[in-house]
C-alpha cells in the first residue's frame, strides 16, 4: 500500500470537527419532531393559559384582557378553591394508595403464577387503559345504582330484600378511579418484579422464613422503590382525572379538575380556570421532580 | 513506520472522568499479526481495543489503521470488526442474514453476498446452519457465526473482546484451536483481548502486557513469559511464589525480622527485597541438594493436582508452594529442603 | 417439629388468598366491560336491569346513523394519524436520550412529559385558541384531523417516550455497536437493528397512542368541526343528555376496533416470538 | 380512499359555493321563491347547534331532515350545552365551528357580550311577523336585533306515578312524602333557585334572585330542601330516576318529555299552578359563518307553521308562533301572549346581567348548599 504515512493535519481537523458537529447536532435532531409537538402545541398554549390566568373576567365576557393577581389571590382565599385542592391531594392520596395495594397484589400474582398465565394476565390489566373513560364511567353507572346489575343480582340470589345502591357514593368515585390508574401501577410494578430473582423467595423459605416473614424481609425491601414510583405515578394521574370521580362520587367531591371544567365552560370564566390549571400544573410538575430524583436513585441502586 | 504496519497507536490516552483507563499506550501491529492484550480486569485492554474500534472517543494521541489516522471517524467508517464477548448476535435475523449484514452495509452485489457468506461459513465450519435464528444456537455456535461475520467483510484487522471467557472450559479449548487454525491459514490482522493468560500464550504472536492503562511489556511469548522485564509482568504471568525479606549483613530474615534458612547462590545487597520463584521450578530434598539456592521450610499441607502434589510450605512468615510429581514420603509438619537454579529465581526491589 | 405444621398451615391459606383476589381482580376488571356489552343489547330505550328483551335495535340504530359512521370513521383516521405521528416522535426522542448525552437531560423529560398531566380542557382550548386562526397554504388548521391528531399527541407522545426510554434501557447495546462495527450508519443501524429489537415496545407504542386518540374527547371537542366531529364527542355530548343504549353500543364499537388492533398485535407478536426464541 | 373522497366533498362544495353566489343571485334578491332556492343552495352545508339530547334528536327529525329534503342541502345539527359559547370563543372569527346556534338567555348574554353572534335582517324572515310578542318583550333592546325567536322550555315537575302525588305545585319538592328521593339540578343551579322565587310572590318576575341580598333566602329555602342527589346533567338525572334513585325531579321540557314518551306509566309531568321558570329558545347566526343566506333561509324554515307544528307534536316545549296545533300530550298549553306572560318566569339577558357581576359568589353559596343538603 502507501509507502509513507502521510497525514494532512488540516484536512484531518475539518473532518474531526464535521464529526463532532455530527455528533452533537445528532440528539438535537432526534428529538426535534417531539420538541416540536411540545414546544409548539404545547408550550404556546400554555403560555397563553398563564397569560389568561392574569386577564380580568367582568361584563359576562369570558376574559378581558389585562392584567391582575385577583384569580389567583381568590384561588388561595376562597374556601371553595382551597377545599377543592385539599379534597383533590386527599382524593389522589387515598386513590393511589389502594391503587398500588391492589396493583401490588396484582402484579405478585401474575409474576408468581406459571407464564402460561401471564399473557391473559396482562391482556386483562390492558382492558381498563384501553377502555375509553366515558365507557368506563357507563359501566360502573350500570352497576352500582338500585336498578343496577349488583343490587339485581343480589336481589335474585336472595342474598338482599331490597334494592340496593352504592351509587353516587365515595365509595364507588374511588372504584372508578383505581379502575382507572390500576393498568399504570400494574405495569410498572410488574416490571419491578420481572427484575428479581425468583430463587430468592426459594432460599429465603430454605432459610426457615414464613411467606409473611419473607414478604416483609425480602420481598418489600426489594421493590420498595418501585411501589414509590407506582404511588407517585398513580398519584400524578389521579389529580387530573375529574370525569370519573365526578360522575360516580357524592355531589360535594369537587376536585380540581371538576372545577376547571366547570369555570372554563359553564361558568365563562376562563381566567380563573387558567389560574386553576396553572396551579395544578405546578403540583403535578414538583410531584413528578420528585419521583424523577427517586427514578435515577432506582437505576443507580440496581446497576 | 515500515510497509508491513497495519495499525499504530500513538500516545493514546482515555479518561474516564478522573480516571484514566489508557494512558499514553503506543502500539504497532504489522500485517498478518496477532497481537493479545493480556491484563487483570480494569488494565485498560477493553478500552483500547474499544477506541480501535471507534466505540470510544479519544482524549488524546493518534490512531492510524493502514497509514491512515482514523481516531475521529465513528466505527461505522472504520475498516475494523469486532468478535464481541457475547457474540452480539442480530436475534432477529438468521446465521446467513447476520453474516451479510457488513457485506450489505458495504453495498456488495447479491451474488458476491451469497458466495461470501457461503465461504465464511465455511470457514468456521457451519454450513448448513444458514437459516437458524441465533436463539437456535449454542454458545459456541453463535461465537463462530460472530467470527464468520466479522471475517466477511474482510477488515484491515480484527478485534477480538474476550470472545471466549463466557463459554465453558473444553468450548473454550476448542475455539481457542479453531481461531489459531485460521489464523494461521487466513493471516489476518488481529487484536486480541483477554485475561486468560493460557488464550494469550497459545495464539498470539506478540503479547503486550497490560496493567494500570499501560502496557508493561510487549514481546513474544514465550519472551513475555521467560523474560519478564517487570514484578507485575512475572507476577501476572504464570504462577509464583513470593518470599519477602530483608537482607541485612548478618543473613537473610523475613519480614518479622526472624531469620529463616535461605542459603541463596548470589548475594544481594542489604535492604528489603521480594524474591520470587515459579512452583513449577522449585526442586525438593534430594534434588535440592545440588541447587545454588536453597531454603529449609515445614510442609503445611499437601493438595493433590492429578499429575502432582503440591506442597504449601512455610518458613518463618515465608510462604511458597512447590510442585512434585509424585510423593516425596513425607507428611503434614516434616521440614524439607528446597532448591532452585538461579534463572529461575527474580529479585525485585 | 413444631415448624413444620405452619408451613404447611400457611400456604393453604395463601392460595386460598390468592384464588379469592384472582376472583376479585378478574371480576373487578370485567364488571364495566360486561355490563356495558349486555346493555348494548337491551331492546328497551333505558338503561337498567333486568334486561327483558334483547335485540340488536340499538346496533341497528348506530349503523344505521351516518352522523355515527361518520364520527367512527374520523376516530379511526384521527387515532391512525396520532399514532404515526406520537409514535416516530416519541421513539426517536427516547432514542436519543439513550444514545446522547444531553444537557439539562431531566428538564427536558419534565418538558416532555407534562402534556400527559395536563388537564384536557385546558390542552383542547388552549390549542384552539393558540392555533385555530392558523392556516397554512390556504388550509384551515382549525377543524382539521391534522390538528386533532397532533393534540391527542401531546398525550400520546409522552406515553411512547416513557414506554420507549424504558425499552431502550433493555437491549443489549453491543448489538448495536456490531451493528455499527460491521459499517452500518446511525441511520441504517437504528432501522435495521435497533428497531427490529424493539419492536413489541414500538408495537405497545403505537397502540397506546392508538388507544389514547380513539378514546379522548374533551380536547376533539374544541378542535373538531362538522366534517371531523369523533365518535367520543358524539357520546360525551350524548351523554350529558338522557343516556340510552345506543351510547353502550358505541362503547362496545369503540372498544372492539381496540380489541381488534389487539389481536391483530397480539397474533403478530406471537409468531415473531416463535421466529426469535427457542 | 376516503381521505380523496372526502377532498372532493370538500371542493365540490366550494365550487357549488362559487356557482351558487353566481347562480342564484336572483333567487336571493327575489328571496322566498321555492324552486329557485332549491338550486341555489343544492348541496350547501349548514350546522345548527340545537340542546344536546332528545331536542337534538327531533330536532333533526323534524326540521333539518325536512329541510334538506326540501332544499337539497346538507344541514346538519349536533347537540351541545354549556361549551357552545367557549367553542365559538376559541375558533378562528372567520370559521366557526357551527353556523346556526340556539341560545337561552345566559348563552345568549355571554355570547353577546363577546360579539359572537350576527344580526338579523327581518325583512328576511318573514315569519317573524307570525311571533308571539311575550319573546320580544322580555328580552332587552341591545338583544333584540339578533336572532330568531323558536319557543321556549320551561322547568317542569316531575313525580312517579305509583306515589299518587300530582304535580300541582313546588312545593312538594320540600314534602315530607318526597324527604331524600328528589333531585334537582346543581350545575344549572339558577333554575333551582328559581322554583322558591316563582312560588314566593313577593317581586315581579325573578326579581329577588337578581341581587344577593334578596336572593338569601331563596338559597335558605333550597337548604330545607331534602334531596337523593343533585344531577349534574340531562344523563344523571335520567339516571336518578331510572335507577329508582329518586321518585321527584325538577326536570326540563325536552327531558320530561323523553321520561313521558319512553315511559309513559311510569311518571306524571307538569307545570305546577305558580307557573315555572323558563327560557326562550332563541337561534342565532354565528359570526364569521359562510353560510349567511342559507342560515336565514333556514332561520325562516324554522318559523313556518308546518314546521312549528311538528316540532311541537314531539316535545313539551312551547312555540314561537301564535298559531300552532296543540298536541293532546300539552296539558295546559298557553293560549296567548299573556298566558305567556302569567305561565312562564324568564330568567331575563337583564337578571343575567346582574347575577354574572356575582357569578362567584352565588356559585359559592350554592355549593353550601348543596354541601348543607347532600348527605
Amino acid at each position: 500500500m502507501t509507502d509513507a504515512v502521510r497525514i494532512d493535519d488540516a484536512s484531518y481537523e475539518t473532518q474531526r470537527t464535521a464529526q463532532e458537529r455530527r455528533k452533537l447536532l445528532a440528539p438535537w435532531i432526534l428529538m426535534l419532531p417531539a420538541l416540536v409537538i411540545v414546544l409548539v402545541f404545547f408550550g404556546i398554549p400554555t403560555v397563553y393559559m398563564v397569560r389568561m390566568s392574569f386577564n380580568l373576567h367582568m361584563d359576562q365576557r369570558l376574559y378581558v384582557p389585562g392584567f391582575t393577581f385577583e384569580h389567583y389571590v381568590n384561588l388561595f382565599s376562597n374556601p371553595l378553591f382551597t377545599n377543592a385542592i385539599l379534597t383533590t391531594i386527599k382524593l389522589a392520596l387515598v386513590a393511589s394508595l389502594a391503587t398500588v395495594v391492589i396493583g401490588y397484589a396484582f402484579a405478585l400474582l401474575v409474576w408468581l403464577k406459571p407464564a402460561r398465565w401471564r399473557l391473559l394476565f396482562i391482556g386483562l390489566a390492558l382492558a381498563p387503559l384501553l377502555i375509553s373513560e366515558i365507557a368506563i364511567i357507563f359501566g360502573w353507572w350500570m352497576f352500582f345504582p338500585k336498578n343496577g346489575l349488583l343490587s339485581y343480582g343480589l336481589l335474585s340470589a336472595g342474598l338482599i330484600h331490597e334494592k340496593i345502591s352504592l351509587m353516587y357514593t365515595e365509595f364507588a368515585a374511588f372504584v372508578g378511579l383505581v379502575y382507572v390508574t390500576l393498568p399504570y401501577c400494574f405495569f410498572i410494578l410488574l416490571s419491578i418484579f420481572d427484575g428479581i430473582d425468583k430463587r430468592l423467595l426459594e432460599a429465603s423459605a430454605d432459610l426457615g422464613a414464613s411467606p409473611l416473614k419473607t414478604f416483609r424481609e425480602v420481598m418489600l425491601p426489594l421493590t420498595w422503590t418501585g411501589i414509590l414510583v407506582a404511588f407517585s405515578q398513580s398519584f400524578i394521574w389521579t389529580m387530573g382525572t375529574y370525569a370519573t370521580p365526578s360522575a360516580l362520587g357524592p355531589d360535594t367531591l369537587w376536585t380540581m379538575g371538576f372545577l376547571i371544567q366547570e369555570q372554563m365552560l359553564g361558568k365563562h370564566n376562563w381566567p380563573m380556570a387558567s389560574a386553576l390549571a396553572v396551579v395544578l400544573v405546578i403540583g403535578v410538575a414538583a410531584v413528578m421532580v420528585v419521583t424523577r430524583s427517586m427514578q435515577s436513585e432506582r437505576t443507580s441502586f440496581h446497576v | 513506520m515500515t510497509v508491513s504496519t497495519a495499525l499504530e497507536l500513538r500516545n493514546v490516552i482515555r479518561r474516564f472522568g478522573t480516571v484514566v483507563a489508557v494512558n499514553d499506550v503506543s502500539l504497532n501491529v504489522s500485517k498478518g499479526e496477532f497481537v493479545t492484550l493480556l491484563g487483570p480486569s480494569g488494565s485498560g485492554k477493553t478500552s483500547t481495543l474499544r477506541l480501535v474500534g471507534g466505540f470510544e472517543n479519544l482524549d488524546g494521541g493518534s490512531i492510524l489503521l493502514n497509514g491512515q489516522r482514523i481516531d475521529h471517524l465513528p466505527a461505522y467508517r472504520r475498516d475494523t470488526a469486532t468478535i464481541f464477548q457475547s457474540g452480539a448476535l442480530f436475534p432477529h435475523k438468521t446465521v446467513a442474514e447476520n453474516v451479510a449484514y457488513g457485506l450489505r452495509m458495504r453495498n456488495v452485489p447479491k451474488d458476491a453476498i451469497m458466495k461470501r457468506i457461503s465461504e465464511s461459513l465455511d470457514i468456521v465450519r457451519l454450513k448448513g446452519f444458514e437459516a437458524r435464528y441465533p436463539a437456535q444456537l449454542s454458545g459456541g455456535q453463535k461465537q463462530r457465526v460472530a467470527l464468520a461475520r466479522s471475517l466477511a467483510v474482510r477488515p484491515a484487522i480484527l478485534l477480538f473482546d474476550e470472545p471466549l471467557s463466557a463459554l465453558d472450559l473444553s468450548l473454550r479449548l476448542q475455539l481457542r484451536a479453531e481461531i489459531k487454525r485460521l489464523h494461521d491459514e487466513l493471516k489476518f490482522t488481529a487484536i486480541y483481548v483477554t485475561h486468560d493468560q493460557g488464550e494469550a500464550m497459545a495464539m498470539s504472536s506478540r503479547v503486550a502486557v497490560m496493567n494500570a492503562g499501560a502496557i508493561e511489556q510487549i514481546d513474544k511469548p514465550e519472551t513475555v513469559f521467560h523474560s519478564p522485564t517487570s514484578e507485575f509482568v512475572y507476577t501476572f504471568i504464570g504462577e509464583s511464589c513470593c518470599l519477602p525479606v530483608r537482607v541485612t549483613s548478618a543473613g537473610i530474615e523475613d519480614k518479622k525480622g526472624q531469620a529463616v534458612g535461605l542459603r541463596l547462590g548470589e548475594r544481594l545487597a542489604e535492604g528489603e527485597c521480594r524474591i520470587y520463584v515459579r512452583p513449577s521450578r522449585l526442586r525438593l530434598i534430594s534434588e535440592a541438594a545440588l541447587l545454588p539456592n536453597q531454603l529449609t521450610a515445614r510442609i503445611h499441607f499437601i493438595e493433590f493436582l492429578g499429575d502432582l502434589y503440591r506442597y504449601h510450605l512455610k518458613a518463618g512468615a515465608l510462604e511458597l508452594a512447590a510442585d512434585h510429581a509424585g510423593s516425596i514420603g513425607h507428611g503434614v509438619g516434616d521440614e524439607i529442603e528446597i532448591g532452585w537454579r538461579n534463572e529461575d529465581m527474580r529479585v525485585f526491589r | 417439629m413444631s415448624d413444620v405444621a405452619p408451613r404447611g398451615a400457611e400456604p393453604l391459606v395463601l392460595k386460598v388468598l390468592a384464588l379469592a383476589f384472582t376472583v376479585f381482580i378478574v371480576g373487578y376488571i370485567l364488571v364495566p366491560i360486561l355490563v356495558t356489552v349486555a346493555m348494548s343489547f337491551n331492546d328497551a330505550a333505558m338503561i337498567r336491569f333486568p334486561i327483558n328483551v334483547w335485540s340488536m335495535k340499538w346496533y341497528a340504530d348506530f349503523f344505521g346513523s351516518p352522523q355515527w359512521m361518520d364520527a367512527l370513521e374520523n376516530s379511526i383516521l384521527i387515532a391512525i394519524g396520532t399514532a404515526a405521528i406520537s409514535t416516530t416522535s416519541g421513539v426517536l426522542c427516547a432514542w436519543a436520550f439513550q444514545r446522547f448525552h444531553i444537557p439539562f437531560r431531566d428538564m427536558w423529560y419534565i418538558l416532555i412529559m407534562m402534556p400527559l398531566f395536563m388537564p384536557g380542557v385546558v390542552l383542547g382550548l388552549g390549542v384552539a385558541i393558540a392555533f385555530g386562526g392558523i392556516s397554512i397554504g390556504g388550509y384551515a388548521f382549525y377543524g382539521s384531523r391534522e390538528l386533532v391528531m397532533l393534540a391527542h399527541s401531546l398525550w400520546a407522545m409522552p406515553l411512547v417516550f416513557m414506554l420507549m426510554e424504558a425499552t431502550f434501557k433493555t437491549i443489549d447495546y453491543r448489538i448495536v455497536e456490531a451493528s455499527y462495527d460491521l459499517g452500518g450508519g446511525p441511520v441504517r443501524t437504528f432501522f435495521e437493528v435497533v428497531l427490529p429489537l424493539v419492536s413489541t415496545g414500538i408495537v405497545s407504542s403505537l397502540l397506546f397512542a392508538f388507544v389514547i386518540s380513539l378514546n379522548e374527547f374533551v380536547m376533539a371537542l374544541f378542535l373538531t368541526d362538522r366534517d371531523t366531529q369523533t365518535l367520543p364527542v358524539l357520546m360525551w355530548l350524548s351523554l350529558r343528555s338522557a343516556g340510552t343504549p345506543r351510547l353502550a353500543v358505541a362503547s362496545v364499537i369503540l372498544a372492539l376496533t381496540v380489541f381488534t388492533c389487539l389481536t391483530v398485535i397480539m397474533l403478530w407478536y406471537i409468531r415473531q416470538l416463535r421466529k426469535v426464541a427457542r | 380512499m376516503k381521505k380523496t373522497f372526502s377532498l372532493q366533498k370538500a371542493n365540490r362544495r366550494n365550487f357549488l359555493k362559487g356557482t351558487a353566489l353566481a347562480v342564484a343571485m336572483p333567487a336571493i334578491i327575489g328571496r322566498a321563491c321555492v324552486s329557485t332556492a332549491k338550486a341555489a343552495f343544492e348541496g350547501e352545508s349548514l350546522i345548527a347547534v340545537s340542546w344536546s339530547g332528545n331536542y337534538e334528536q327531533v330536532f333533526r327529525e323534524t326540521i333539518i331532515n325536512p329541510f334538506n329534503a326540501k332544499y337539497n342541502t346538507k344541514a346538519e345539527t349536533v347537540g351541545g350545552w354549556d361549551q357552545i359559547v367557549s367553542q365559538i370563543k376559541a375558533a378562528p372569527a372567520d370559521n366557526p365551528p357551527f353556523d346556526v346556534t340556539v341560545a337561552e338567555e345566559y348563552i345568549s348574554s355571554s355570547g353577546l357580550a363577546e360579539n359572537l353572534y350576527m344580526k338579523t335582517d327581518r325583512s328576511k324572515i318573514p315569519n317573524l311577523e307570525a311571533v308571539y310578542p311575550w319573546f320580544y318583550e322580555t328580552r332587552p333592546d341591545k338583544a333584540k336585533e339578533y336572532g330568531i325567536p323558536f319557543g321556549g322550555g320551561t322547568c317542569m315537575l316531575l313525580i312517579r306515578k305509583n306515589l299518587g302525588i300530582a304535580p300541582d305545585s313546588w312545593s312538594l319538592l320540600w314534602d315530607e312524602r318526597l324527604a331524600g328521593k328528589t333531585t334537582a339540578d346543581s350545575a344549572a343551579w339558577w333554575w333551582t333557585l328559581s322554583v322558591p322565587a316563582v312560588m314566593s310572590q313577593l317581586s315581579p318576575g325573578l326579581d329577588e334572585m337578581y341581587d344577593m341580598s334578596t336572593a338569601e333566602p331563596l338559597f335558605q329555602q333550597l337548604d330545607k330542601l331534602k334531596v337523593a342527589k343533585w344531577f349534574k346533567d340531562g344523563a344523571e338525572q335520567a339516571n336518578l330516576l331510572n335507577q329508582d334513585e329518586a321518585d321527584a325531579a325538577m326536570s326540563y321540557s325536552s327531558d320530561a318529555y323523553t321520561f313521558m314518551t319512553q315511559s309513559p306509566d311510569e311518571y306524571t309531568v307538569a307545570v305546577p299552578k305558580e307557573g315555572a321558570s323558563a327560557w326562550a329558545d332563541w337561534y342565532f347566526k354565528v359570526r364569521g359563518t359562510k353560510h349567511n343566506d342559507l342560515a336565514d333561509l333556514f332561520m325562516n324554515y324554522m318559523l313556518e307553521k308546518e314546521t312549528q307544528d311538528r316540532f311541537l307534536s314531539q316535545s313539551l316545549i312551547f312555540m314561537a308562533r301564535k298559531d300552532v296545533t296543540v298536541p293532546a300530550h300539552w296539558n295546559g298549553y298557553p293560549k296567548s301572549n299573556e298566558d305567556y306572560h302569567k305561565m312562564f318566569q324568564i330568567i331575563t339577558m337583564d337578571g343575567w346581567d346582574k347575577i354574572n357581576a356575582n357569578y362567584q359568589a352565588y356559585d359559592d353559596r350554592m355549593k353550601q348548599t348543596i354541601a348543607k343538603t347532600s348527605g
